[in-house]
């Protein structure tokens, strides 16, 4: 298919198909370095402090965090719904931008998918862990019982429940569909051997016909198709956890998308995270090229700016509303006592995107590691300010009072960062990090060989 | 002679396949299968191949799930088990949608997942040898039907003079 | 065998009597004909006479049906404290009318010290687990106090006297008797001086058992002595009207009331009945009253009254005298010269002189001269006899400090060869404890008859502990001529005996303390009723009406001399400080209303207990003024230096600048675990001045420290930001408009529309109505639903982390300037709102809404998402942060501060409410339980339920008849009453959460 | 390759005949039943309202795409293009509302107001309403035609600057947009309830003139292609045109199901007041809207034959787009004119006198140059689209 030459080429460097599966197996089939050990070690002993933490809060109870009579949720809902929100991006790259046919999708949507499952799973902790009893999570399920009880189906964290295991269980086919014929191409490089077995088991005996290949295609892309409304309804599913109460700073319209955005957004500075040390530890530079990056810049621009015009939404309708307790919420929230938590979700957000603006900085992979961290930590404020600010002053003042996070709680927090760093460290010693065959199909057309580019339309 | 009932042409190119499987459709052989490291362009049409109706059996159960989801609730809250919450209707259309839709979702993707599955007999094997090592990585390969009469492999061969092969066997 | 069949008997009539103690006899017969199976007993005998021949045979029956229903409990109860009894008893043959599961009342007396109430004990099973007041009496007319409904935990307290000991060691009865008595005996042969020493007795029958003892143990002595001193008081009326007693006040015939630092509504005197003379004339349909409050510490009176003038201590001498000055000009038209005043009187003294004969001025000062001064104003104003009577005077209040002094000074001299020591405690709340406890040290025989370890037990040799006063006979005559009884609801749990059978013992009387009261009853009060003539049969009734008040008062003899006639008030002989030394500091020592002496410190409700201006739990505190504050760069928790008390403090809108008020009753040293090291101790502060105790002293300079000392506080912010929470009015804009300050109500009522059908609740549907001009905010309604609800204890640093568990609080909000604040009370409970929003959001419905508009929730439903507090607007919602009654599954976690989930304490739980575990939501059920009951009762009598038949446990307590609970489709209720009024609103009306509790704005009387 | 529109003199006719016709019924209707002031102005609003709001999501549409870089759409871009020449017009048609906006605009009459309008007075007051509407206008008008300006410039010259300074524009216009779209339609119509507010308002708005000006488009596209245009025209685009209208059908029904979701169910009297009104009378419109503009499109378009067929294509866009003439009616009418509101003749008519009015100004700035953008970079890829 024709590429117009003002189209910069997504696989820099002389390729041929044999290379592509040599540069990406490489850290299946070779051991790694020291780097990964490290990683590994740090990351798995933050995860072990977290479930200890995890234990003791689920012996001792929630009262040994810092939230209270007024508070009822804080740190841990707001780290959930980051997670959540993280994950995002993952579904966002593979099925919007399948669908929108943005190529230079196909060399990372890999990482970005198995990323999505990892927040998943450590965001599936919170509400666990969350609960006064988690020993009765399973209340939470409508299955048939002797009182007759059901759940009640008005309530959002019932949708949640829904939704969550949904964007999981699709998420999870999505990447494992993905996976199958490069599992196939690892398969077959393998001397044999135990490692071997297991790929053979785990390719499903993938052969890569034409038939194959044809129900592979169409089923990707439907699973695109029905991913996309999916994402947008997870979070904003989510967003309802708040929007549907009659809190002020909680109960408002545009909160579904634009949670979705934040979501986005927050996820993009994850991936890109994540793909800047991985592209440098695992050598993919020629695969995920500045070009990836900036594209993916591009997106922080858009979904941050978007963020921003809902935080002067937001504001603008508090007063418009003419609504006091409206007005308080958002008047406490930029000067109340957690004036500095909304300082910093605003410079995080709203201001750190904007300087992608320049070209420069869009392209500098020192400065976009610096901001996706920075945007990180905005996002998880962002949420933070939602949650704390609106709950600790509401409607009666008698009740107004201020909420403090425990060591448990930074625990939690750490803990999931260790359980997520973990899973995605084992992930790229074990799985393809990109995905050869689709990287293969654009080699011609988006490939930076001099060669071909001419004949490949005809 | 040869038990197998079928003959194979290697590529190292998908540009060669296709020009292949277009001179062996002139002098209508008929193709069984073509193994390729990844998708091909172009080769669903030169195979003939009809859409696969996947997408069909993923809509149809994601309009269960639809149904099955939106019937549930709402029989619980106006049959089952009426609750009064918050003075809403027992019968709370709104707030049946979420729902509703997530289980849509998950019908229709597991669905077709699992009909992928199945119409490709995708499953867990231990003893799958494939036809080559390097057909996952750069080989691209035609099988033709030999159980023909006049399809041999001399004749084949003939046939793809002058396109560029790897083996022909 | 027959005495079974007795006791049968007994019970079929007795007991089953006061069940219904509102009943009569006869009327009881109707009843019982509704159940056949009883017939037979009463077939043909004549209930008078049965009871007549009961009592002649086996005069010890009663305490045999009282041993059988307290057995199968005590058996319980002693197996947990360690005692020999191994097996507890089944129910071999059941008492009659004790059905498990089924709750009796025991009309009875609650008397602590000088705290009296006449009130109904419910027993459930045997064991007494709420207070309610009587209704019957007339003096607190139903009305109960925070430390009336706590008293019943007091019972359930492990740290309370197993049985007497000697030197510390257990000992039996037999020995102590033996050897308390011989040594009484020789000393009185020695002619020695025996004291007895208690607290202020108001028990006829109590007098007359301590007048045999002394009448026994010739040269023996009585001495009562009241740790918070109302002795000037007795002594200034003496010498006034010739009457060492205080009058009965009527507040409630009062149009105008002028108080000096009197906190009349929460610890002054009589609190109960005062508080419900007062609210009873807070009506502004009524002729409202109109109250002046001149005080240092913001006090519960203060912060009711319709005009508070912030003075020290010093200078109320100066003020009265300038008020006297000014109503004698007017009134007898002397001219007299009086030093200048700090404040105008005149107004004041304009008011009271417009309500001659309707006003009452009162002083909480124990200085003689004041008390003078007051009097003789009261008497100016022609108020004696009018508004101040003395027929039924208050007897609680008798104990004369000069005696004390005597008696320390006998005992420091050695003079003193007894002391027997009774319910009181000088060694921790004499003012000069060290000089009590070293004339103790010099006394032959000491003996403590208190029920509970104190500072003093700890210092005597012998222990003969008394019963709590839930296991005990006693009779009570609080005013002249209103008696009333107190029976035990249960057996003494530990091996006690009440003080007054122990005297009666000494005294070598065999007569049992039962029949003593009896017959003292037959022989004084018996002739002055003419309903009964039976002895038998009035005191039975007496018995289940639990007061006697006979309309016949018998004529004092002598008129009272009016006050002055006779120049005994002098205004030159009042002290007064000038104005040179009132610019330091002074120290204002006041009781709180949830502590006041002490005497409960082992409670762990009572410590819970926010107070109702501070908000402040677990402690006591120095309260200073913002200005001081500011002076002295002073923050909330800062620690400062009283006089060599290291307090934390805190700063108090409305306490008078230049004063410190410090709460009495804390750091108490020997007592329950709970109590023991709270607070700090403040009785050595008090002074002696002119032989009268003083609650005021001096301060040189504020020493501020380094360190800090976290106050819990419930309640952290006190504006309501010019939120419509607590609406107002002035009366005269109410005379004109009845909705007048409630016109957002009529806005929200047009503009409320719904999106969806509303639910309509046509058989009953449940509602509530809060009186905001009624509530003084007194706090009886937390305590009341703690105890019915089973309602946890958190203790101090829970409450630190805002994780108390009250289903009820009382919202307390200044207005105005912190300087001179209005303070306004919101009891805040569930709303019950029919659009509830917590409904909405529970992922497992585990609260949802009842056919009766109730807001049910379901514990064993809940897993504790805290969705619902959040999405609740009212914050009424509690979670169970942690493990504080051992419900849950879970072990080794449990946070028990107040021992609450001890085996002995959990007696109080009320077995109607679940016990609630670890991570469960729960909150206000509108006493769900007891509108179960009430239904069920009106359906076994198959009728309807009668208009305000139920009652919720805080309406119940409450003194100022502030809360009204009932049915709001029931058109003839009061509650429809209250709901149909202008006054009428909703909190948070505006969000159309539609609640069931409705509140009556507040009427401001700020006429001038 | 080289096309040129000929808007010849027998459209002109047909259309200023038939704007003529209409315009006479209009009055007709207007004289004969006597609507009202309110009734008219309020009309006046929507029709701006509506043909702003496809001009600015044409003007949505190019800028999205250009700044994408995406490549399918360069054969067509030109429609959009011209549709966006129509902002001026609505600019003077907005400026009209000047002499009514006290019919329709309750909070302009100062004895209406109550302390919560009183509170927005800051916002809501006329001349800083003109002020704002002066700058939107400005910001909009002058970034489609820099656009525009480029666009043409490129069929002069292969000089790839044209192309960058376009996508420069565009972003600009986008930021530019982004912000003006909610606020204008804050001022527009959502203060017509001057009580009333909602924070997804601006958004709700906003996806409706995008999917609007789809169907337009789409309704273009076939126009020409029947009237022999667009010859190069595959399947492929009107699959992605088709794709578009059905995406964004969906999220507009999201979007209109979170607001009405999360206030039903947060129930609170200030935002369902928006609700209770339309509901009373208008229960069948209010339906009927979510009908037109999510069951149609969804279903319609939901199979890959029904997507590449352009007359079926067609149709679909032209049932949506009476739909969010309908959707503009609720959020409009019942606001403005109380129980009075209804579709009559006048309502029917005076939108096809702007309809006219906006063909006419459209085909006109079609015709002013070629509609392929020859020398586009993208162009070839366009053409040799595939999906």
């Amino acid at each position: 298919m024709f590429q117009s030459p003002l189209r910069k080429p997504l696989i820099e460097g002389t390729k041929t198909y044999q290379s592509i599966t040599r540069e990406i197996l490489n850290p299946m089939v070779d051991k790694p370095g020291k780097l990964w050990y490290f990683g590994v070690t740090i990351s798995s002993v933050a995860a072990l402090f977290g479930l200890t933490m995890m234990a003791w809060t689920v012996w001792q109870g929630i009262g040994t965090w810092g939230e209270n009579r007024t508070v009822g949720w804080a740190f841990e809902i707001t780290t959930f719904v980051w997670w959540i929100g993280i994950g995002h991006a993952g579904t966002f790259i593979s099925a919007i931008l399948l669908l929108f046919r943005q190529k230079w999708r196909n060399s990372i949507n890999r990482s970005a998918e198995a990323m999505t499952i990892f927040a998943v799973i450590c965001a599936a902790i919170f509400p666990l862990i969350h609960l006064g009893r988690p020993l009765l999570t399973f209340f939470i399920f409508p299955y048939p019982n002797t009182r007759g009880l059901w759940v009640n189906f008005n309530s959002p964290l019932v949708w949640d429940v829904f939704a969550i295991s949904t964007y999981f269980t699709i998420s999870l086919l999505f990447w494992y569909v993905g996976l199958i014929p490069d599992i196939g191409t690892l398969r077959d490089k393998l001397k044999n051997g135990f490692k071997k077995k297991i790929y053979k088991f785990l390719s499903f005996s993938w052969k890569g016909s034409a038939r194959d290949w044809h129900r592979h295609e169409i089923t990707s892309i439907m699973l695109a198709a029905i991913a996309t409304p999916l994402v947008l309804s997870v979070h904003s599913i989510v967003s309802m956890d708040f929007a549907t109460s009659i809190l002020p700073g909680w109960h408002t319209t545009i909160f579904p998308p634009y949670f979705v955005a934040g979501a986005i957004y927050s996820g993009f500075a994850m991936v890109l995270t994540l793909l800047i040390i991985t592209r440098k530890a695992l050598k993919l530079e020629d695969y995920i090229t500045v070009e990836h990056i900036e594209s993916m810049n591009k997106i922080l621009i858009a979904t941050g700016s978007i963020v921003g015009l809902a935080y002067m939404t937001e504001l603008f309708m508090a007063w418009y509303s003419g609504v006091e307790y409206e007005q308080y919420a958002f008047l406490n929230r930029a000067t109340g006592p957690y004036w500095w938590a909304y300082m910093i979700m605003i410079t995080c957000n709203v201001v750190s995107a904007q300087l992608l603006w320049i070209k420069k900085l869009r392209t500098s992979l020192y400065f976009t590691f610096f901001i996706s961290i920075v945007i990180n930590i905005g996002m998880w404020f962002e949420r933070f300010v939602i949650i704390v600010t609106s709950l600790h002053r509401d409607y009666l003042t008698s009740s107004w009072t201020m909420y403090k996070p425990t060591i448990v709680e930074w625990g939690l927090l750490i803990g999931t960062l260790g359980i997520f760093f973990t899973s995605f460290l084992l992930f790229i010693r074990v799985f393809p990090v990109i995905s050869i065959f689709e990287v293969k199909s654009i080699m011609k057309s988006s490939g930076s060989n001099p060669t071909e580019k001419d004949q490949s339309h005809e | 002679m040869n038990e197998r009932k079928y003959i194979s042409v290697y590529f190292d190119d998908e540009k060669y396949l296709i020009q292949a499987v277009k001179k062996l459709n002139e002098s209508n052989e008929t193709i069984l299968d073509a193994q390729t490291p990844f998708p091909v362009h172009g080769l669903d049409g030169l195979l003939s191949m009809k859409r696969s109706r996947i997408p069909v059996g993923g809509f149809i159960l994601g309009f269960v799930g639809a149904f099955l989801a939106f019937i549930f609730q709402a029989w619980v809250f106006t049959v089952s088990y009426p609750l009064i919450i918050g003075g809403k209707p027992f019968f709370s259309v709104p707030t049946f949608v979420p729902i509703t839709f997530e289980v849509t979702v998950l019908f229709a993707g597991v669905s077709m997942v699992f009909a992928l599955l199945i119409r490709s007999n995708l499953k867990p094997e231990y003893r799958f040898e494939p036809l080559n090592d390097r057909i996952t990585d750069d080989m691209f390969v035609v099988l033709i039907d030999s159980t023909g009469e006049k399809t041999t492999i001399e004749k084949i061969k003939s046939t793809l003079s002058g396109i560029q092969t790897i083996e022909i066997r | 065998m027959a005495n079974v069949i007795i006791n049968n008997n007994i019970i079929n009539i007795i007991p089953s009597g006061m069940k219904r103690y509102r009943k009569s006899i006869e009327s009881k017969h109707v009843e019982e004909k509704a159940h056949p199976e009883k017939e037979s007993l009463d077939e043909g005998t004549p209930l008078a006479g049965l009871l007549n021949d009961l009592n002649r045979e086996n005069p010890a029956s009663r305490r045999d049906f009282l041993k059988l229903c307290g057995f199968s409990f005590a058996a319980a109860a002693l197996a947990s404290c360690e005692s020999k009894i191994s097996r507890a008893v089944p129910y071999a043959i059941a008492p009659v009318e004790i059905t498990p599961g089924e709750a009796l009342y025991y009309a009875s007396s609650y008397v602590n010290g000088s705290d009296y109430c006449s009130l109904l004990v419910k027993t459930r099973d045997g064991r007494p687990i709420k207070i309610e007041g009587n209704p019957e009496s007339g003096i607190t007319w139903g009305g109960t106090s925070a430390r009336v409904q706590a008293s019943v935990l007091d019972l359930y307290d492990m740290s309370r006297f197993h049985g007497p000991l000697k030197k510390g060691k257990p000992a039996g009865w037999k020995l102590i008797d033996e050897e308390i008595k011989g040594q009484l005996q020789k000393i009185t042969d020695e002619k020695g001086t025996i004291i007895l020493l208690t607290p202020t007795v108001f028990s006829p029958s109590t007098e007359a058992v301590i007048a045999g003892f002394l009448n026994k143990f010739k040269g023996s002595e009585w001495i009562q002595y009241d740790a918070i001193s109302y002795s000037a008081m007795l002594e200034a009326n003496m010498i006034s009207f010739g009457r060492q007693v205080i009058p009965d006040y009527r507040f409630d015939s009062a149009d105008l009331i002028v108080s000096f630092g009197a906190d009349f509504l929460g610890t002054w005197l009589s609190p109960v009945e005062y508080t419900k003379q007062f609210s009873s004339r807070r009506d502004p349909d009524l002729n409202m009253n109109y109250l002046i409050q001149l005080e240092s510490n913001l006090s519960l009176t203060g912060s009711n009254s319709d005009s508070r003038i912030q003075i020290k201590p010093s200078q109320e001498a100066v003020i009265l005298l300038n008020l006297y000055k000014e109503i004698i000009k007017e009134v007898e038209n002397k001219d007299i010269t009086v030093p200048p005043s700090p404040v105008d009187v005149t107004g004041i003294a304009k008011k009271l002189l417009s309500q001659k004969g309707k006003s009452i001025v009162i002083s909480g000062s124990n200085i003689k001269q004041i008390q003078l001064a007051v009097n003789e104003i009261n008497r100016l104003l022609g108020n004696i006899g009018k508004t101040i009577l003395f027929e039924s005077y208050l007897r609680t209040h008798q104990g004369i400090d000069d005696n004390m002094e005597a008696l320390v000074a006998k005992m420091k001299g050695g003079k003193v060869n007894a002391l027997l020591i009774w319910n009181v405690n000088p060694a921790y709340n004499w003012y000069n404890k060290t000089n009590f406890s070293d004339g103790l040290s010099k006394v032959g025989l000491t003996v403590s008859l208190s029920s509970a370890p104190d500072e003093t037990s700890n210092l005597v040799q012998y222990i003969c502990p008394d019963s709590h006063y839930l296991e005990s006979w006693n009779d009570a005559e609080a005013k002249k001529d209103m008696f009333s009884l107190m029976q035990p609801a249960i057996n003494p749990i530990f091996d006690t005996r009440q003080m007054t059978s122990t005297l009666l013992k000494w005294s070598d009387s065999e007569v049992e303390y039962y029949d003593f009261i009896k017959n003292n009853w037959n022989r004084t009060l018996l002739q002055r009723q003419s309903d009964f003539l039976d002895p038998a049969v009035f005191f039975d009734h007496m018995i289940q009406k639990g007061v006697f008040e006979p309309s016949a008062k018998i004529k004092l003899s002598g008129e009272i001399r009016e006050a002055g006639k006779q120049q005994h008030f002098d205004p030159s002989t009042v002290k007064y400080v000038s104005d040179s030394n009132i610019s330091d500091t002074e120290i204002v020592l006041y009781e709180t209303v949830a502590i006041g002496e002490g005497r409960q410190a082992n409670n762990p409700w009572l410590h819970e207990l926010p107070d109702p201006l501070t908000r402040i739990c677990w402690d006591n505190y120095a309260s200073v003024s913002p200005v001081q504050a500011k002076e002295n760069s002073l923050d909330d928790g800062d620690v400062i230096n009283v006089n060599g008390v290291l307090l934390p403090v805190h700063i108090q809108p409305g306490q008078a600048n230049g004063t410190i008020g410090i709460a009495l009753g804390f750091g108490r040293t020997v007592t329950g675990k709970v109590g023991t090291g709270l607070g700090k101790d403040l009785w050595p502060m008090i002074t002696s001045m002119d032989g009268n105790r003083s609650y005021t002293r001096h301060l040189e300079k504020i020493v501020k420290t380094a360190d800090r000392y976290p106050l819990a506080q419930t309640q952290t912010h006190h504006s309501m930001e010019g939120r419509a929470f607590v609406r107002e009015a002035e009366l005269e804009q109410y005379k004109v408009d009845k909705t007048a300050g409630n016109e957002l109500h009529a806005y929200n009522l047009e503009h409320n529309k719904s999106l969806y059908k509303e639910r309509s609740y046509p058989h009953h549907h449940w509602g509530m109505a809060i009186d905001l001009n009624k509530c003084t905010g007194c706090g009886t309604c937390v305590i009341a639903c703690q105890a019915e609800n089973n309602v946890p204890v958190v203790g101090k640093d829970q409450v630190l982390k805002v994780h108390e568990m009250h289903w009820m609080r009382i919202d307390r909000y200044f207005t105005g300037s912190d300087d001179d604040p209005q303070v306004v009370f919101q009891p805040v409970l569930c709303q019950h709102c029919q659009n509830a929003p917590c409904e909405n959001v529970c992922p497992v419905a585990a609260t949802n809404h009842s056919s009766e508009g109730l807001n049910q929730m379901i514990y064993n439903r809940c897993f504790g998402t805290r969705y619902c507090n959040n999405n609740c607007p009212y914050k009424v919602r509690r979670f169970n942060w942690r493990n504080f009654t051992a419900a849950g599954t879970l072990t080794h976690n449990l946070i028990d501060t107040g021992g609450m989930t001890e085996d002995l304490r959990r007696m109080v739980l009320n077995p109607d409410v679940t016990v609630r575990a670890q991570g469960v939501i729960e909150k206000c059920s509108f006493c769900i339980q007891r509108i179960q009951a009430a239904k069920l009762n009106a359906k076994k009598e198959n009728r309807a339920l009668l208009p305000d038949e139920v009652k919720s446990a805080c309406a119940q307590s409450c003194p100022a008849n502030a809360i009204v609970f009932g049915d709001m489709n029931d058109k003839s209720s009061k509650l429809n009453e209250l709901i149909t009024s202008g006054r009428r609103y909703n909190l948070l009306e505006e969000l159309f959460t539609m609640p069931s509790v409705n509140y009556l704005i507040k009427i401001n009387n700020n006429k001038t | 390759m080289e096309e040129q529109f000929n808007f010849s003199k027998k459209y002109s006719n047909y259309l200023l005949a038939g704007m003529a016709v209409a315009l006479l019924i209009c009055i007709g209707a207007i004289l004969v039943s006597k609507p009202g002031a309110s009734r008219i102005w309020a009309n006046v609003l929507l029709n701006n309202q509506l043909f702003m709001g496809i001009a600015l999501g044409a003007a949505f549409f190019i800028a999205v795409h250009r700044i994408a870089m995406s490549g399918w759409h360069t054969y067509l871009q030109r429609l959009p293009d011209a549709i966006t020449t129509f902002l001026p017009f609505a600019f003077v048609l907005m400026l009209l509302l000047y002499f009514g906006m006290h019919n329709i605009y309750h909070w302009t009459d100062n004895s209406a107001h109550d302390a919560v309008i009183e509170g927005k007075k800051a916002w809501l007051n006329i001349p800083f309403f003109f002020v704002r509407m002066v700058f939107y206008f400005t910001g909009w008008i002058a970034l489609t035609w820099l656009m525009n300006k480029n666009t043409i410039a490129i069929m002069g010259s292969t000089d790839i600057k044209y192309d960058n300074k376009r996508r420069i524009f565009a972003g600009l216009f986008l930021v530019f947009f982004g912000i003006t779209v909610s606020t204008s339609s804050w001022d527009w119509i959502m203060s017509l309830d001057a009580h009333w507010y909602s924070t997804m308002f601006g958004w709700y708005v906003f996806i409706g003139m995008f999917v609007t000006a789809l169907t337009f488009i789409i309704l273009l596209v076939w126009f020409l292609r029947r009237a022999g245009y667009l010859k190069y025209l595959s399947a492929d685009h009107i699959h992605d045109l088709a794709i578009l209208l059905f995406c964004f059908s969906v999220f507009w029904t999201y979007l209109w199901f979170c607001q009405y979701l999360l206030i039903w169910y947060g129930h609170l009297p200030e935002e369902t007041s928006y609700y209770i009104e339309r509901l009373k009378s208008f229960k069948v419109i209010f339906f009927l809207n979510v009908a037109l503009n999510f069951i149609i499109p969804f279903f319609g378009l939901i199979t890959v034959e029904s997507k590449r067929n352009l007359g079926w294509v067609a149709a679909v866009a032209a049932i949506v787009f009476i739909g969010h003439w309908i959707d503009y009616w609720l959020m409009i009418m019942p606001a403005a004119t109380g129980d009075k509101a209804g579709i009559g003749f006048l309502e029917i008519f005076m939108t096809l006198f702007y309809a006219g009015m906006f063909i006419f100004i459209v085909f006109r700035s079609l015709a002013k140059g070629p509609i392929v953008v020859v020398n586009d970079p993208l162009l070839e890829e366009s053409l040799n689209y595939e999906s």
